[in-house]
C-alpha cells in the first residue's frame, strides 16, 4: 500500500493498530481456554478490541479514500504502528493453547492503559474519536475489572500460579516502555487536540498496576530502557508471522469479493 | 409403577418434565447422554469454524465468525447447565468427552480447508442442526426444550450468515472464489446428510426416544427434510450438489437422492476420520493446559472465604 | 492458479509437493535443534528434499509453461498433492522449537519411502524423472540412514526417550496408509511407464520398517483405514497455514523480482 | 620467565603458537573468551536469519538462505573445536552462552523485520565480520587462524550472495520491493558499524590482543576500512546510506561519518536491545527441549559399548 500518513493519522494508527493486534491474539483463545467461560470472555474482549480498531481504522481511511480493509489487510509490517506489546505471541515458544498467565497481564496491562487513554479522548477535538472513546472506554473499564480480576486470583491463587503470573509480568516488563514514550507524534496529537501525549498516561498507569500488583501480590520488576519502536513501524520478529496469517486469503484471491 | 404411569401419562399429554419431578431412570440417562452430547458437540465444533477466526478475509468477517464460534461455546454452557439439572456435573460430562467415553456430533471430526468451509459450515452443517434440533424445543424436558428455544434462534441466524456469505461471493466474487465455495460444497455435502444418523432401520435407540418425546422425527425424515430445503438453496446459490441422483420425485412429492457411504459414516464415528484424533487432542490440551488455572481460581476464592469467615 | 493437471503431472507432483512440504517442515529445526550437529543435519536434508521437488516442479511446470516458483507459490491448498503426513508440525501444539521424536519418526517412515519410490522411478520412461531419481535415491538412503540410526538411538535409549519415540510412532502411524493408496493416478502412472503405483511400496516399505522397529524395541500400531486424502488436494488443517507462510511474500509484493 | 620470552619471541616472528605449545595463561583465557564468542555469535546469528526460511520469496533463495544458516552452524562446530584445542569443553562454552555469563554479537539482538534484512545482513553484517575477521586468519594461534581461514572463504560468499540479492532487486524489482531494501539498510547502517566495538580510546583489551597478534587492526581503523567499502557498494546498489554526514575527505584520504550513538550499543551490549531476551530464550529452549535427545543418545551408546565389551 502506498498511503503516506499524517501525524494525526500516525496517532490514530497505533491506537487502532494496537487494538486490532491485541484482538488477533486474543482470538487465538476462541475454542482453547483453561474453562469454557474464558472462551466466551477472551473472545468477547477480542470483539470489542475489533470492533475499536474498525471505528478507528474506518475514521483514518476516510481520508485516504481507503476502507477498513485495504488498511488492515494491504498495509505492509512497517506501516503498522501498534506497540510491540500487542503482538507477542501468548507462550514464548508460539505453543497452543498459550500461556493463560501471559494472557492476563498483558491484558490487564493493555486494558488499563486503554481504560486511561479513552478517558482523555473522550476530550477530543475531533468529535469521531470523541465518539469512539465513549463506547470504548465502557468497554475498556470491564476488560481492566475482568482482567485485573484474573490477575489477582492467578497471582494470589497457588504457589504454581503465582510463580507463572510473576514470570509473565517479567516477560512483559520490558515491553511497557514504548507505551509511554514521547515523540513529534505525540506532540502533534496534544497541540491539535486530538489526544494527550501517552506520556502522560504514565503516572496514572503506574500508580493502579502497581495498586492491583500489590492486590496480587505480586513484584513489578526494575524499570528498563525502551528498545521497542512499533510505534514507528519497527516490530518484533512476531508481527510478520501474524500478519503472513491475518492478511493471507485478501493476498491470495486478488480481487475477491467476501 | 404408578410413577410411571403418571410419568407416562404426562409425556402423553405433552405436558413438560421438570428437574424435580419423577421420571424413569433410563429417560434420565438417555436425556443425559444426548444433551451432553449436543453439549460437547458445540465445544468441539468450535475448533474447526476457530481455525479460521485470524485468517478471515476482512474484518466484518472476522467479527461476525468471532462472534459465531463465541455463540457456539455458549450454548455448550446452557446445555451443559441443563445436563445438570439431571444430576450430572460439568466436570463429569467434560471428563467423558475428554476419555472418549462420551461423543460428540462426527461432523466435526473434518477439517475446515478454506474460508469456504466457514460460510458452507454455517449454510449446510449448521442448516441440518436445526432441523434436527427444532423438534426438540418440544422436547418434553422442560429444561432442555427451553435451552433449544434460545439455541436454534441462535443458530438460524449463524445458518442465514453462512448462506449470506456464500452468494455475496457466488454472486459477484471472482472464479478462484467461487471454485473455493464449490469445493467447499463437493466436501460437505454428505458428511452432512450423515449428521442425521444411520438410516431408521439400523438406529435402535429411535423408537423409545419418539415415544418419550425426546425425538419428534425419525432420521430419515429429518434427512428428506433438509435435502428438500436445501436443493432449492443450491440453485439461487448457483452451487452444484455433488450428486448426480438427485432429482425431484413427483410421486413421493420430495427429492431423491443417491446412496450414502455408510462405511465412512461408522469409520468417522469409529474414530478414524480426518480430525478425530486432533480435536480430542485440542480439546484435552486445553484442559490439561489449563489445570492451573482452575486450581489456582479455586484457591483464591478459598483463602476468600476464610478472609470473610475471619472477619466475621 | 487456473491450471488443470494431468494425471502424469498429478503423479509427479504428489511426490515433488510432499518432498517440499516436507523440506519446509524439516528446515523448521534450523537454529532449534538438540544438538549442533542436527541443525546441520536436518538442514542438509531440507536441502536435499527441497532440490529434489525443484527438480520434479521445473519438469512438471515446463509442459504447462509455468516456473518451479509459479507452482510452489501460486497455488492454492487444494492444488497441492502432497501426503498429509509431510504437513503435519513437529509437536501437536504447534511449539517451537518442535517434537524431535516425531521428527525422527516421520524422517525414517518418509525417507524409507522416498527411497524404495526412487529405486523404481530409476526405470521410469520419462528419462528427466529417472535422472532425478538417480540423484535423489542417493540422498534418500542417507536420509535413511540417519535417521533411522536416532530412531534406534532414541527407541532403545532411555525410558523417557523410548516412551516419546512410541508417542511418535503411534502419532503418525495413522497418516500412512495415503502413503500405499492406489487409484487412478497411479494406474496411470504404471501404464505410463512413468512409475509405480504406490501401493507396490508398501510390502517392502513395511518389511523394512518392522526391522528398524525391532532394533528400536518400538511397536508397530494397530493399522487404521486411510482418512486422508492429501494425494487429491484434501489436506489436514495444518496445510493451510503452512502455506500462508510459505507464500506470502510472492503474494505479499506482487510482481515481485526475486 | 624463560618461557614467557620465547613465547613472545614467537610471536614477534610471526610464528603459530599450537594447542600443545606453552602460552601464557591470560594469553589462553583471552583466546578462549575470543573464539568462544566468537563460535556463540554464530550459532546465535542463526536465528534472525533462521527467522526468513520458511518464508523466502523463491525456492532458490530458500536453497540459498538454508544453506546459509547451516554453514554458520557449521562455522560454530569450527570454532567451537577451535577452542576445545585450549582446554574447554563445548558444554562448558555452552552453558556460559545459555546463562548469560559469555557475549555474542550484539549485532543479533536486531530483529529481522523484513525479507531484504536477509540481504542487508548478508551485505553489511557479514561484511562488517569479514573486515573483522580476515585479519584473524594471520592470528597467532594457529587452529583458530585456520578455522578462520575457512570461515572467511564462507563469510565472502555469503557477502556476495545478500549483495545480489539486493541488486537485483534494486535493479529489477518494484517500488515496493525497493522500499523494503532501503528500510532494512536504514535499520541495519548504524548497528553495522557499532559491529567494530567501542572507539580505540575506550577498547580496553585492544592493546594487549594486538600486541599478542590475536588482534591486527583497531576498532576505528577496522570501522573507518567497512565505511570506505560500503560507500561505494551502496551508489552501485541505489540506496541511500542513512547518514547525511558521509563524505569523502581528501585530506584523509577516507569518507568522513556522522557519530555513533553510543549509549545505543551499551544499552544492546548491557542486555537491552529489542531482542536480547528472545535470542538467549530461543538457545536455552532448544537446550533444554533437547536435553531428553542428548541423554538418550548418551544411555544408548554406552549399552551398544557394554555390548560390545561382552561380545569381546
Amino acid at each position: 500500500m502506498d498511503a503516506s500518513f499524517s501525524p494525526r493519522d500516525r496517532y490514530l494508527l497505533r491506537i487502532a493498530d494496537t487494538a486490532l493486534i491485541l484482538s488477533q491474539r486474543n482470538s487465538e483463545w476462541c475454542g482453547h481456554a483453561p474453562v469454557l467461560e474464558e472462551d466466551l470472555a477472551q473472545s468477547n474482549m477480542a470483539l470489542d478490541w475489533l470492533g475499536q480498531a474498525r471505528a478507528l481504522l474506518t475514521h483514518v481511511g476516510a481520508a485516504h479514500g481507503l476502507d477498513e480493509d485495504q488498511l488492515a489487510m494491504h498495509r505492509l509490517e512497517h506501516q503498522f504502528f501498534n506497540a510491540v506489546l500487542a503482538e507477542l505471541p501468548h507462550a514464548p515458544d508460539g505453543r497452543q493453547p498459550g500461556d493463560f498467565a501471559f494472557t492476563v497481564a498483558r491484558n490487564t496491562a493493555l486494558s488499563l492503559w486503554f481504560t486511561l487513554l479513552w478517558e482523555r479522548l473522550l476530550a477530543s477535538s475531533d468529535p469521531e474519536v470523541a465518539a469512539i472513546a465513549a463506547k470504548a472506554l465502557k468497554e475498556s473499564r470491564y476488560h481492566l475489572q475482568h482482567s485485573g480480576d484474573w490477575l489477582v486470583r492467578l497471582g494470589d491463587g497457588t504457589a504454581e500460579s503465582h510463580a507463572r503470573l510473576q514470570a509473565a509480568i517479567d516477560r512483559l516488563w520490558p515491553l511497557l516502555p514504548e507505551l509511554f514514550e514521547d515523540d513529534e507524534v505525540d506532540a502533534a496529537a496534544e497541540s491539535l487536540g486530538l489526544g494527550p501525549r501517552w506520556r502522560d498516561l504514565q503516572a496514572p498507569w503506574r500508580a493502579q498496576m502497581d495498586a492491583l500488583l500489590a492486590r496480587a501480590t505480586l513484584k513489578a520488576p526494575a524499570d528498563v530502557p525502551n528498545a521497542h519502536g512499533g510505534r514507528r513501524g519497527v516490530h518484533s520478529e512476531h508481527l510478520g508471522h501474524l500478519l503472513s496469517e491475518l492478511q493471507y486469503l485478501q493476498r491470495a484471491y486478488p480481487g475477491g469479493v467476501w | 409403577a404408578a410413577k410411571e404411569a403418571a410419568f407416562e401419562a404426562r409425556i402423553e399429554a405433552g405436558d413438560f418434565i421438570e428437574a424435580k419431578d419423577w421420571m424413569p431412570a433410563h429417560y434420565r440417562k438417555t436425556l443425559v447422554r444426548q444433551i451432553s452430547q449436543h453439549a460437547h458437540s458445540e465445544i468441539v465444533g468450535m475448533l474447526p469454524e476457530g481455525n479460521w477466526i485470524t485468517r478471515a478475509p476482512t474484518l466484518k468477517r472476522k467479527a461476525i465468525l468471532l462472534a459465531k464460534v463465541q455463540d457456539e461455546g455458549g450454548h455448550g454452557l446452557y446445555l451443559y447447565a441443563a445436563a445438570e439439572t439431571l444430576g450430572t456435573s460439568r466436570d463429569e460430562m467434560t471428563r467423558a468427552l475428554l476419555t472418549g467415553k462420551a461423543k460428540y456430533s462426527s461432523i466435526f471430526n473434518y477439517p475446515t480447508l478454506t474460508w469456504a468451509d466457514v460460510g458452507v459450515i454455517g449454510w449446510l452443517v449448521d442448516g441440518a442442526a436445526i432441523m434436527n434440533q427444532v423438534p426438540l424445543c418440544r422436547c418434553s424436558y422442560g429444561p432442555y426444550a427451553r435451552a433449544m428455544i434460545r439455541v436454534c434462534r441462535e443458530e438460524s441466524f449463524h445458518q442465514r450468515q453462512g448462506y449470506e456469505s456464500l452468494l455475496v461471493i457466488m454472486q459477484n466474487g471472482t472464479a478462484a472464489q467461487k471454485a473455493m465455495v464449490q469445493d467447499a460444497v463437493n466436501r460437505w455435502w454428505w458428511p452432512s446428510l450423515m449428521m442425521f444418523g444411520p438410516p431408521d432401520d439400523q438406529s435402535p435407540n429411535s423408537e423409545q426416544s419418539l415415544r418419550w418425546g425426546i425425538k419428534r422425527f425419525t432420521n430419515d425424515e429429518l434427512r428428506q427434510k433438509f435435502v428438500d430445503a436445501t436443493v432449492d438453496q443450491a440453485k439461487v446459490l448457483g452451487v452444484t450438489l455433488p450428486d448426480p441422483d438427485i432429482r425431484w420425485n413427483e410421486a413421493r412429492g420430495h427429492h431423491d437422492f443417491g446412496a450414502i457411504n455408510w462405511d465412512e459414516f461408522w469409520r468417522v464415528v469409529g474414530g478414524n476420520g480426518p480430525c478425530n484424533r486432533e480435536r480430542l487432542a485440542a480439546r484435552n490440551r486445553a484442559w490439561d493446559e489449563g489445570a492451573w488455572v482452575r486450581e489456582a481460581a479455586m484457591a483464591h476464592a478459598a483463602k476468600q472465604q476464610a478472609q470473610h469467615k475471619e472477619a466475621a
